[in-house]
Formats: structure tokens, C-alpha cells, sequence
């Protein structure tokens, strides 16, 4: 089975070309079973695969192909698979089937049917391959193929113009982290002579000091990859505008699997990071950062897809934490529960949607505990998740990170209590703006009659999410053979209590606002300050505003200025001298036999003074 | 014709005057007939010069020259003269400046 | 001789055609693809007959049997003229790619109604036939020939079957390459001159001139005529500027082979005459070169994300693209040549796809004009795909042949420049944008439903396909490429430096 | 005595030459232009070219002009074209070229002084002439005989009336030529 597993990503690229191919001509149920059964056959064989390599869990390469040999860059077409790739791969096969599945209801009305599943099998096979790579370069890939397919996706409706804007807003946005990614690959393979990962991380030890600028350049250029990709400051401001696809897309690409890319790639590359502590450090500052401007920008959104985008922001910026602070399980950890809630949330939510009429503002929804009970329970213990209640995945996941924070002492000696508090505040607000969601959306008068209920293909999968949910966090994830150990935490009894509480407190704020109305917070959120506070977080910090008169104006203003093809008028200004001189020249051809005469009269008395010049 | 003594110089010289005559009334008459005159004079003083040449050096080709002048400058008027015609014909007048179709 | 009737077919068939004229307008063309791909196959049949071995053999000027096909005669003797062809690995993927161009070509312009078919395919015939000379020729004034043969004919194309422009379009094409020409030529009779001044024998033979010592300051002279004849095909900026004009104005076959093919002739003079001929020169020239390589790769790509104009913008890409080839080439060392040798080849094909889409567009909507497509997926969703397909070639997808290319380019070029190097990476990020843009104006948005356009058919459909596999070839499976160029690469005068000897400026 | 019928010659032949060029009757410049002629005849006369003399009134003065006499009398120009001409004279006319040809004479005359001194006078018989013309220049008898008949055949072709390019203004019959 393990010799096998270059089966997992070719059978949905397999069904994706045959879509591609087919065009749309093949029956809706048999692109329904094309699309969500190869990636089931995937997430099939990774679990036989994944089942096998834990009897013997021995790393291992499978090299497919040589893809090219220059001159010693010699990449090969060859997927590397151990603890991290697996957990990876059941992620993604796991949670993609489910959202498959899902999708064959979602998106039936759709006239775009088998469009939408080749997309979509095309980013679980570019997925696949990013994060089995063997070499850098592979995984570059993926990156760039899920990147494509999620601008696809994004645009997917791409009647509408709005839809193409965010697809290549957020295209572009992280091509610019894939450029630096790029050069942080240039300058491994220049260093360290190959981009295969494991050599290149040994070559690197071997190479490298700790603290080395080259290795410190080199992480921070991939880390201006994984913040491209993972949406996190200051690339960030395109994941929210990513909500324009299906939101089926949504759940997959921009909460469960791409935007964690990321973070892969950081924990993929750790000995690289390892080597540059200050780099390290930046990663656990830009994820802090990061966690806390998206949940106060999502404590402000109206659109329930812009909450739950943001919220994804500030979850990744958990992970980045995570990683920045050492704790690498811990991030991989958040990471798959982070998929499965964050997928039921979105898919809870797309539920919602589908049956409110394509309703995103959840000041019109409400009072949909009773109208919809599936949902309710599902996007229930998915925001209970998310705002880390005791208990569920989210709480386990979350809770190693803020104590690995805590206990960070480089290095920065006494950097990890201020780390910790501010994971912890972003906890708080987390948990405020989850049930902000839950109490506006589902309790209160009801605004909006659903029109339909979800069918068992939605249901289903959220139903198995809530399973997931609640019990991932009991999942052991056997990453210790991959990661540096990490030892026990020795933290007092106190820190793991605020840890556990300021949750619950949160809820409880969210309770008392929400719900019930009974906090006095309206005489601070309508004064002045208060209004301009709430419309600048809603607009996610002016973050778009800067970028739009910092980068994007002015390149569309040069460009548009450099329209005209300035450097042509060099050569017009030679054809304009050419012109003159030809009229001045023909307008002496007057015609007239005496001027002709007078001119060679003139030529002469020239040419006899320049003899007698010479002579 | 022994002892005759005019100096080459000032047969030349006149050569020089006759042709800058005819130069000059080449460039300021628009009277095609009064052109072709002055070409005339022209060839007539280049003539000159070479007769003059040919018997200061005691040698017969600058009457030899001189014959060949001759020869181009009779069949230039009898063509010259032709176009003459032509020019009154289509132009209606004698006037040079009219003809001007090598404008460019 | 298989050389020469390489050539020969194509010139002897472009009259064929011009004289099929006669008989109806679909004669000319079907001819004209049977003449190409008789002549394609011709080749492959000759290949065959190669030993395998010599495939891998490092061809040298001295010895004619370590090219994989060589032929002379004698022409001008006095002159040390000679008809001298010969191929290596370098020109026989060219070769190959302007006879697959070039069928393209004239499947592309298949529903065209051109005036006097006969002609207009007797042109296409006989650029091919001046390109694939200039590809072979391995005398240079018989490559000078070439170089003017091939330009005549593009200029008819332009002038006579091209759009509203196109007077200015290919008068401008024609000046920009004949007076860069013209200064090639200086520099080839200067070159034989110094030869004869040192052998005392005439000769304008590639080998003979290889070795011939120059005065530095000679050199360099040398070096730039060379450079600037070559640099305008290229184009590299600032000369570029005839570019966007020629192949906005070009018909569509004109514009898929000026773009496919004329312009690698520049790129194949500078690795194949520029760097060796002046090893020293080059060097000293590489880092202005590599700056007009990033220029243009820049410069290209922020004028292509301003067009309005389908087959303008492409056209601008083109000059982004061509800028990763000078980078490459100039860039020395065997990675980056490499890169730019496959950057010529996939650009070939993803540009030729653009413009025969552009072309399609025009002449189903008798425009180019973005601003006036949108939504055009919905009523033709192939197309849609297709142009999709080579957007995203054209914005250096990993899997396809220009991300191998630009990847290697860029991985050579770092070892020698970093800085360069990342402002050279900013394209990948301009190239989204300009590619993208042109998906959105034309085939997203609304559609405006009162247009009843025709899809892709199924010839175009199959040239289509064509490209897309090699594409996606040259993506996954690059290697036989490079194992034919890199004897080439090895035998080139130039000290190709392996990447480990080179010292990375901190 | 040769030097000063030399002089006299010679002025009579440049200011007829100037009068031949200033007059607005194309017949009384005719008749100042054969003066001139004739002075020219008499010129050669003393340098010793009696042939050239000869010459000189028998082609020159004698068939030469007789063709500008033909012509003129059939232009039969009138009072008016005399009236033209006088109004083409005004000085803005001649002032320039007569400066332009002054100058170039300067220059000639210039020229004409750094030469050696050298006299004219030896007599050049006829026979000589012949016998130099019809020896080494016997090729360029030649080819003036083919510029003769170039010449004519020239003129009757010219002097042609056209009957395409003047349809309004000839007769479909009368093609013959004029001179």
C-alpha cells in the first residue's frame, strides 16, 4: 500500500482532466460521483497507507520520476512520507471528502456542475502533492497549484465582476509572498546545492550556524511564502474577500487546507527556522499580531462568511504562535482541529445560506435554533470548538499552544507570559465573537424563513464534523518522531485555569451582550470614538485602504502613464528629424529651372573656394 | 602669324566674362528663348577658352574641342528649341517658372 | 543535404502554393500544411537515421561529424563565402519548433478569409524557410542572407493581410530590423576583415571565425553590432518598441510565427554567434545586458497589465518574457542558460496560443478591444479554457514549461546577481496581474447574450492540444530538452561556470 | 596692334552679349547675340584659329541662329510679351544672380591670375585640324554625328504636336512635326 501512494493525488487529477475534458457533457450524478468518489478513493488509500506506515513508521521516499538534472539541480518528481505528510494527507482527504460530499447538494442547481468539481478535484490533487513533496520545488507546485485553483475557485461565478476582483486579489496578494518564497528557494539551492527537504535541512545544519544571516534570510523569505499563503499579516487582506466563492470552496481552500499551507511549510522546514531564532520569534510575533487584529476586525463583520474568514486569519495566527514559540505539534495539533471545526462551521454556514436564500448578513438572519436544528447544532459545537470550551478539539489544541507560549524564555528572556496574555485576550474575543454568532444567528427573533432543509449529503458531513469536533482533540498525533521533542509543561495550576476560563468568560460577555442585552456596552460602542473604532475594525484595520494608495494605485498610474510607450518617443523624435529634413529638402525642389541653376551656381562658387581653400 | 602677342591670361579672362554673362542671364531671364541664349553664350566662351588653350600650346585639339562644342550646342537648340515650341503649346506662355512640375 | 531541402521545401513550396492560388482558396492551404508537415516529418524521418550516441556528442568546430548533421559547398570562393549548414541539439529543437509553429500558423488562419491565399501562405512558407536557414546557416554572410530572406516576407504579411495600422506597423518592424541588421552586417565583413588581417585568407565561415583574435576595444565594437541586431529581434527594452505595433497589426499567423518563432532568432544569434565570437566582450557587456533583461521583464509586464488591446497586451508579455531569455544568456552559467533556452521554446508555444486565441476573438468579434469582450466563458467555454490554460502558462505555473524555464533562469541568475534577481522575481508577480486581467476582461463578467459566437473547432481545438502537451512536456518532463542543449552548451567557447563555482555576493 | 583689336573684339563681344541678354525683344537680342558672335570670330582670328573663326560664323552665327529665327517668328510673340518681359526686369530680379555671377567671376579671375605666363599665337591651320580630328578623335566624331542624329531625331519627336496630352488643342491630323 505504501509503494501505492502516488494514487492518492492522481485520482482526483484523474477525475479532474476527465471533467475538464468531458466539458460538462457527463450526467450531474455521475460528476457528482466522479468528483466526491476519487477523492474518497484517495482519502481511502491514505488510510490504508497511513495504517501500514504506523505498523513500521520508517520514513520514506517514493521518487517517481527525474523531473530535471542540470548541472546539479536535479530535482525529482518524488513524494516523502512520514508522520507530518500523513496527518497532512488524512486532513486533507478526510475533511475533503466530507466537503466533496457536501458539495454534490450545495452546489446542485449550479449550471457549472462538473466545473465546479473539477476545480475543486484539481486543488485536492495540487494539495496532495504540496504537502507529499519530496523537494521544494515540487511543493512549490502544489503551492502555486492550489493557488490557482483557489483564484479559480474564488471566481467561480464569475459573471459577477466583484467575484473576479477577489480572485485575483487574492491571487496576486499571495503571489507576492510566492515571489519571496521563490527567492528564499534560489538562495537554498545556491547555499546548500539541492532543494530536496530532508538533505537541505541536514546541509543546512552542517552549513549554517544558529543565528547565520543567510539561514535567517532564507527562513524569512519562506516565511514571506507561508504568509502569503496562510493570510497572515501583511498579507493577509485577501482572505476575507476569498468569501466571494461557493462557500463549500470557502471551508476546504481558505479554512480547512490551503491557508494552513503555511504552516506546513514552516513545520516542513523547521530546521531551517530552528537556525534562526530571531526569524522564529517573528513568526510567533506576526501570528500574535495577526490573531488579535482579525478577532477584533471579526467582532465588527456583519457577513457571516467575513466572521468566519477572519476568524480563520486569527486561527492560523494561533498556529503561527505555535510554531514561533517551538511548539510544532502543538501547531500541527490546532491545525487539524482547526480543519475540522472551522470546515463545520463554514459548512453550518453554507447550510445556512443555501436554505435562507443566499443570505449572508446575519442581522437578517435569527431564530434559526428551532427552523433549523441540524445547523444549529452543528455550528453550536463548531463555535463552541473554535472558542476553545473545555472539552472540545479546539480547547486541547489551543491550550498547548498558550502554555508553549508561556513557557518561552528565548529569546527574549520573559517574552512568554506577554505571548501567552495575548493569545489569551485573543481566546476572549474568540470566544465573544463565536457566540456573538451563535446568539445573533440562531436565537432571537426569527427574520428570514428558511426556504428548504438541508438533505442528507449536507447533513451527513456535518453531522461526522461534530464527531470530529468534539472528540479530535483526544486524537494523539504521532509527530513526535518528526519534531524536536518538546518537553511536559511545568506551568502552575493558575495559568492552566486563566487558560480554561477566560473562554468561558468570553462566552459569557457574549451572553450577557447578545443574548441577553443586559450589558451596558452601547453608551461605549455608539459614542464617537467608539462608532469610528467599530467602522475602522470593520474595515479590517484599513489595511485594503493602505495597500490600495501604497501599492495598487500607483502601479496602475505608471502603468498608465508608461502607456503611451514613452520610449518610443525616442524613435519618433528621429523619424519627426527625418521628416523635417525630407521637407526642407523637397520644398527646395521648387520645379523652377532657374532656382536649379542658382543652386548649382552656389555649388560651384563652393566648390571653387574649397579648392582654393586646400589649394 | 609670328610675334602676335596676346597674352593667354586675358583671352581667359574674357572666356570667364562672357561665360558669367550668360551664367547670369541664365539665372535671371524666365524667357525660355532668352535661356537657351545665354546657354548659347555659354558654350560659346567655354569655346573660347579651349581654342585659345589649344594655340597658346600650338595644338589642334582645343579646335577639335571647339567642333565638338559645336556639334552639341547645335543639336541642344534644335531639342531646345523644340521643347521651345512645346512649352508655348502647353503652357501658353514662354515663362520658365511655369514649367514646374519637378516640385517635390 | 537533408539541410538544404529543409530549406529548399519550403521555398519550392511556397511557389507551389502561390501557383495553387488559381484553383480556389482552400487548395493554398491545405497544401501549405501538407508542405510543413511533409517537411517536419522529413526531419524526424532524417533523425532517425542519427546514431543515438551523437545525440550526447559536444559538437566542435573542427570536426563536422560531431554535429549532428553538417553541409557545405563552395559559393563565393574569393570571398571564403561558403553554403554552410550544420545542426546541434540547440538548432534542432528550433528547427522543430518553427515547423510545429509554423503548421500552427497556418491552422490558425484556416477560417480567415484572406485575400490571395496563395500568397499569403507562399509568405508563411518562406519566413519558415528564412528562419530555419538562420537556425542552420553556419556561415555568416549566408546567415546574413537568411536574416533578411526571413524578414521580406513578414513584412508582406503585415503590410498586406494585416489590420488598420499596418502600413506604420510593418514599416516600423522593417526599419527596426533592417537598420539593426545593417549594423550586424558592419560588424561581419569588420570581423572577415580582421580575419583576412591575421590569415590572410578570407572567410565568413563560423568555425574559421571563432578563434579570430580582437583587440578589446575591437571586440566590444564587434560585440554590439552583434548584440543589436540580436536584441532587437529579441526584443529586448528599450528596442522593443516595434513589437507591440507588428504583431497588434499582424494577421494571425503572422503574429503566432513573429512571436513563436522570429523572435528566438534573436535569442539563438546571441547564444550562438554573440558569446562565442566575443567571450570576453560578452562578459564585460553581461551586466548592462542583464539590466536590460530585467528592464524589459518589468517594463514589459507593467505595459501589458495598461493594454486595452487583446493582442497588445500579449505582445507585451512578450517582451516581459523575452527579458527572463537575455537574463538567462547573459546570466552565464549552465542553469540559466538552460532556463533560457527552454524559456524560448515555451514562450514559442504559450505566446503562439494567445495570439491565434486573440486572432479567433477578432475575427469573431471584430475587435480587440477588451473593454468590449467580457463574459465570453459562457458562449465559449473551450476557448475560455484554453486561453485559461496558457494565462496561467504565461504567468510561470509550476508543471508547465515557462515555470521551468523562468525557474532555472532565475536560479542561475541568483548565483551571480541577487538583487537582479529579485527585482527579475517581481515579473512573476506582474505577470499574474497583467494575466489575470486579460481572463477577466474577456472571458469573465457578463455575458452579453446577443452574441451568438462559434466555439473552438476541432482543428483549432487539435493545434490546441498540440500546445497544451508540450507545454505541460516541457513542465513535467524537461530533460530530453536539456540533454540536447547541453552539448551545445558545453562545446560554446564561453567558460560555462557549473553553479558550485560561483561565488554568491552576500 | 593684334593686342588692341584684340581688346576692342572683345569688349564688342561683351557688352553685345550683355545687350544680346538684357533686351525684352527676343529678335533684337537675336541680332546683339550674332554680334557677339561674330567679335568671338573675330577673337579667334588673332589667336591663330582662322578655321575655328570660321567655324564660328558659318554653324554659330549662321544655321544656329537662323533655327532661333525660325522660332521666333513662329511663337510670333507680340507687344504684349515684349510688355511682360519689361516687367520681369526690375532689379529685385537680376540684382542676385548678377551678385551670385560676380562673385564666381572674382573667384575665376582669381584662379586665372596664379597661372604662368603664357601667350597665345600659334597658328593652327585647317588641315591640322582635320588631320587631328579624323586621328586620335576620330571616336568622338562619332559620337558627335550620333549626338546630331540624336539631336534631330530628338526635336522632331519633341516638336511633335501630342495629341493625347492636348486633346482640346489639336487637331486630330496635325501631327507632323514643326521644326
Amino acid at each position: 500500500m505504501l509503494q501505492a501512494i502516488w494514487l492518492i493525488p492522481l485520482f482526483p487529477f484523474v477525475s479532474s482532466v476527465l471533467l475538464m475534458v468531458t466539458a460538462g457533457r457527463m450526467p450531474r450524478t455521475m460528476v457528482a460521483l466522479l468528483g466526491a468518489g476519487s477523492v474518497g478513493l484517495s482519502a481511502l488509500v491514505v488510510l490504508g497507507a497511513g495504517l501500514e506506515f504506523m505498523r513500521a513508521p520508517e520514513p520514506f521516499t517514493l521518487t517517481l520520476w527525474h523531473w530535471m538534472q542540470v548541472d546539479g539541480f536535479n530535482p525529482e518528481f518524488a513524494f516523502y512520507f512520514d508522520q507530518l505528510t500523513l496527518v497532512m494527507m488524512s486532513v486533507i482527504t478526510g475533511v475533503g471528502f466530507l466537503i466533496h460530499l457536501y458539495s454534490t447538494e450545495f452546489m446542485q442547481d449550479d449550471r457549472d456542475y462538473s466545473r465546479y468539481f473539477a476545480y475543486m478535484n484539481m486543488f485536492v490533487a495540487a494539495m496532495l502533492i504540496l504537502v507529499m513533496a519530496d523537494n521544494l520545488l515540487l511543493l512549490f507546485l502544489g503551492w502555486e497549484g492550489v493557488g490557482v485553483c483557489s483564484y479559480l475557485l474564488v471566481g467561480f461565478w464569475y459573471e459577477d465582476p466583484a467575484n473576479g476582483a477577489a480572485s485575483r486579489k487574492a491571487f496576486v496578494v499571495t503571489r507576492v509572498g510566492d515571489a519571496a518564497m521563490a527567492l528564499g528557494l534560489f538562495l537554498l539551492f545556491t547555499e546548500l546545492g539541492t532543494l530536496t527537504i530532508q538533505p537541505m535541512l541536514e546541509a543546512a545544519n552542517q552549513t549554517w550556524a544558529s543565528g547565520d544571516t543567510l539561514a535567517a534570510l532564507a527562513a524569512l523569505l519562506l516565511l514571506g511564502g507561508a504568509v502569503g499563503k496562510s493570510a497572515q499579516l501583511p498579507l493577509h487582506t485577501w482572505l476575507p474577500d476569498a468569501m466571494a466563492g461557493p462557500t463549500p470552496v470557502s471551508a476546504l481552500i481558505h479554512a480547512a487546507t490551503m491557508v494552513t499551507a503555511g504552516v506546513y511549510l514552516i513545520a516542513r522546514t523547521h530546521g531551517l527556522f530552528l537556525l534562526a531564532p530571531d526569524v522564529l520569534l517573528l513568526v510567533a510575533l506576526v501570528g500574535l499580531i495577526t490573531l488579535l487584529l482579525a478577532a477584533f476586525t471579526a467582532l465588527n463583520q456583519h457577513d457571516i462568511k467575513r466572521i468566519l474568514a477572519y476568524s480563520t486569519i486569527s486561527q492560523i495566527g494561533y498556529m503561527f504562535l505555535a510554531l514561533g514559540v517551538g511548539a510544532w505539534s502543538a501547531g500541527i495539533f490546532h491545525l487539524m482541529t482547526h480543519a475540522f471545526f472551522k470546515a463545520l462551521l463554514f459548512l453550518a454556514a453554507g447550510a445556512i445560506i443555501h436554505c435562507l436564500h443566499h443570505e449572508h448578513d446575519i442581522f437578517k438572519m435569527g431564530g434559526l435554533r428551532k427552523k433549523l436544528p441540524v445547523v444549529f447544532w452543528s455550528f453550536m459545537i463548531g463555535a463552541a470548538a473554535l472558542a476553545a470550551l473545555p472539552f472540545t478539539a479546539g480547547f486541547f489544541s489551543k491550550d498547548q499552544i498558550l502554555l508553549s507560549a508561556f513557557e518561552l524564555h528565548a529569546p527574549i528572556a520573559g517574552i512568554g507570559p506577554w505571548l501567552w496574555a495575548g493569545g489569551l485576550l485573543g481566546a476572549l474575543l474568540t470566544a465573544i465573537y463565536s457566540f456573538r454568532l451563535v446568539f445573533i444567528v440562531f436565537f432571537g427573533a426569527a427574520q428570514t424563513e428558511p426556504d428548504k432543509q438541508p438533505g442528507w449529503r449536507m447533513a451527513g458531513p456535518l453531522s461526522l464534523l461534530c464527531v470530529l469536533s468534539i472528540i479530535g482533540g483526544w486524537f494523539v498525533l504521532p509527530l513526535s518522531s518528526v519534531f524536536p521533542a518538546a518537553d511536559g509543561h511545568h506551568v502552575s495550576g493558575l495559568v492552566e485555569g486563566i487558560s480554561i476560563g477566560v473562554p468561558l468568560l468570553g462566552v459569557a460577555f457574549a451572553w450577557l451582550i447578545y443574548y441577553r442585552r443586559s450589558l451596558p456596552v452601547t453608551g461605549i460602542t455608539e459614542s464617537d470614538s467608539g462608532v469610528a473604532l467599530r467602522g475602522y475594525w470593520y474595515r479590517g484595520w484599513d489595511f485594503d485602504r493602505l495597500y490600495d494608495s501604497l501599492l495598487v494605485n500607483p502601479f496602475v498610474a505608471v502603468s498608465s502613464a508608461l502607456k503611451s510607450e514613452w520610449v518610443d518617443a525616442i524613435y519618433h523624435s528621429v523619424v519627426r528629424f527625418c521628416q523635417a529634413l525630407h521637407r526642407g529638402l523637397s520644398q527646395s525642389q521648387t520645379g523652377k529651372m532657374r532656382w536649379y541653376a542658382t543652386s548649382m551656381v552656389f555649388g560651384l562658387i563652393a566648390l571653387i573656394t574649397l579648392l582654393g581653400w586646400v589649394y | 602669324m609670328e610675334g602676335v602677342v596676346i597674352p593667354l591670361n586675358h583671352v581667359l579672362i574674357v572666356a570667364a566674362l562672357l561665360f558669367i554673362t550668360g551664367l547670369a542671364g541664365l539665372m535671371f531671364r524666365r524667357n525660355v528663348i532668352f535661356i537657351l541664349m545665354a546657354l548659347e553664350v555659354m558654350l560659346n566662351s567655354a569655346g573660347l577658352a579651349f581654342v585659345a588653350a589649344g594655340t597658346a600650346w600650338a595644338e589642334a585639339d582645343g579646335q577639335v574641342i571647339f567642333m565638338l562644342i559645336l556639334a552639341v550646342a547645335a543639336a541642344e537648340v534644335s531639342v531646345g528649341l523644340g521643347l521651345v515650341l512645346q512649352i508655348q503649346r502647353r503652357f501658353k506662355t514662354l515663362d520658365m517658372d511655369a514649367a514646374r512640375r519637378l516640385q517635390g | 543535404m537533408l539541410l538544404v531541402n529543409l530549406i529548399l521545401i519550403l521555398l519550392l513550396g511556397g511557389a507551389l502554393v502561390w501557383w495553387a492560388e488559381r484553383f480556389g482558396d482552400h487548395w493554398p492551404r491545405q497544401l501549405a500544411l501538407a508542405i510543413v508537415i511533409g517537411d517536419l516529418l522529413y526531419l524526424l524521418r532524417g533523425l532517425t537515421f542519427i546514431a543515438p550516441e551523437k545525440f550526447a556528442l559536444v559538437p566542435e568546430a573542427i570536426n563536422p561529424d560531431s554535429w549532428l548533421l553538417a553541409w557545405s559547398a563552395e559559393w563565393i570562393p574569393r570571398f571564403g563565402i561558403e553554403f554552410s549548414f550544420a545542426m546541434d541539439g540547440l538548432s534542432l529543437i528550433l528547427v522543430l519548433l518553427t515547423l510545429v509553429l509554423g503548421a500552427i500558423a497556418i491552422v490558425s488562419s484556416w477560417d480567415e478569409d484572406n485575400p490571395r491565399q496563395g500568397f499569403f501562405q507562399a509568405n508563411i512558407l518562406w519566413t519558415l524557410a528564412g528562419v530555419i536557414g538562420v537556425f542552420l546557416a553556419m556561415d555568416l554572410f549566408l546567415f546574413f542572407l537568411f536574416w533578411e530572406v526571413m524578414l521580406v516576407p513578414m513584412y508582406l504579411l503585415i503590410a498586406i493581410w494585416g489590420h488598420e495600422g499596418k502600413s506604420y506597423a510593418s514599416m516600423k518592424f522593417f526599419i527596426f530590423t533592417q537598420f539593426s541588421g545593417l549594423l550586424m552586417l558592419v560588424a561581419i565583413v569588420l570581423l572577415a576583415i580582421v580575419h583576412h588581417g591575421t590569415t590572410g585568407e578570407y572567410s565568413f565561415s563560423y568555425f574559421d571565425l571563432l578563434d579570430t583574435p580582437l583587440e578589446q576595444n575591437t571586440a566590444h565594437w564587434l560585440m554590439l553590432g552583434f548584440f543589436i541586431a540580436f536584441v532587437v529581434k529579441l526584443p529586448g527594452f528599450p528596442v522593443h518598441t516595434w513589437l507591440p505595433d507588428a504583431h497588434t497589426q499582424a494577421p494571425t499567423a503572422g503574429s503566432v510565427i513573429l512571436a513563436g518563432i522570429l523572435l528566438k532568432t534573436g535569442a539563438y544569434g546571441l547564444l550562438r554567434f554573440t558569446l562565442p565570437l566575443f567571450p570576453g566582450a560578452s562578459l564585460d557587456f553581461a551586466p548592462i545586458a542583464m539590466l536590460l533583461g530585467v528592464a524589459g521583464v518589468i517594463y514589459g509586464a507593467i505595459l501589458a497589465f495598461a493594454q486595452s488591446d487583446f493582442k497588445r497586451l500579449v505582445a507585451y508579455s512578450s517582451v516581459s518574457h523575452m527579458g527572463f531569455v537575455l537574463l538567462g544568456i547573459y546570466a552565464w552559467n549552465t542553469l540559466a542558460l538552460q532556463g533560457a533556452v527552454m524559456q524560448m521554446v515555451a514562450h514559442g508555444f504559450s505566446t503562439a496560443a494567445l495570439f491565434m486565441i486573440a486572432g479567433a476573438l477578432q475575427q469573431r468579434l471584430h475587435t480587440r478591444d477588451m473593454d468590449q469582450m467580457g463574459g465570453l466563458w459562457r458562449q465559449m467555454p473551450r476557448m475560455g479554457a484554453v486561453a485559461l490554460f496558457f494565462a496561467l502558462a504565461s504567468l510561470g505555473m509550476p508543471g508547465l514549461g515557462n515555470f521551468t524555464a523562468e525557474f532555472l533562469v532565475l536560479v542561475g541568475l541568483f548565483a551571480v546577481d541577487p538583487w537582479m534577481t529579485a527585482a527579475a522575481a517581481l515579473g512573476l508577480i506582474t505577470a499574474a496581474i497583467y494575466s489575470l486581467i486579460m481572463m477577466q476582461k474577456a472571458f469573465y463578467g457578463a455575458p452579453d447574450e446577443g452574441r451568438n459566437l462559434q466555439d473552438f473547432g476541432k482543428l483549432e481545438m487539435t493545434a490546441m492540444a498540440v500546445m497544451i502537451i508540450a507545454l505541460i512536456h516541457l513542465g513535467l518532463f524537461p530533460q530530453p530538452v536539456f540533454d540536447l542543449v547541453q552539448p551545445v552548451l558545453d562545446s560554446m567557447a564561453v567558460e560555462v561556470a557549473p553553479i558550485s563555482q560561483l561565488q554568491v555576493a552576500p | 596692334m593684334e593686342l588692341v583689336l584684340f581688346y576692342i573684339s572683345s569688349a564688342v563681344a561683351l557688352f553685345a552679349t550683355i545687350f544680346a541678354l538684357t533686351r525684352t525683344n527676343a529678335a533684337h537680342a537675336l541680332i546683339y547675340l550674332i554680334v557677339s558672335l561674330l567679335a568671338v570670330a573675330v577673337i579667334f582670328f588673332l589667336l591663330g584659329a582662322p578655321f575655328a573663326a570660321a567655324l564660328e560664323i558659318v554653324i554659330y552665327a549662321g544655321a544656329i541662329m537662323v533655327l532661333f529665327v525660325f522660332v521666333i517668328m513662329m511663337l510670333n510673340l507680340g507687344e504684349e510679351g515684349e510688355e511682360r518681359e519689361r516687367q520681369r526686369m526690375h532689379p529685385a530680379v537680376w540684382i542676385g544672380p548678377s551678385l551670385l555671377s560676380a562673385i564666381l567671376l572674382i573667384e575665376m579671375i582669381l584662379m586665372l591670375s596664379q597661372l604662368d605666363d603664357r601667350h597665345t599665337g600659334a597658328l593652327i591651320t585647317a588641315k591640322q585640324v582635320g588631320l587631328t580630328l579624323f586621328g586620335p578623335y576620330v571616336l568622338a566624331v562619332e559620337i558627335a554625328s550620333m549626338l546630331l542624329l540624336a539631336g534631330l531625331v530628338g526635336a522632331y519627336h519633341v516638336g511633335r504636336r501630342f495629341r493625347l496630352s492636348e486633346p482640346d488643342n489639336s487637331s486630330p491630323s496635325s501631327t507632323e512635326g514643326d521644326s
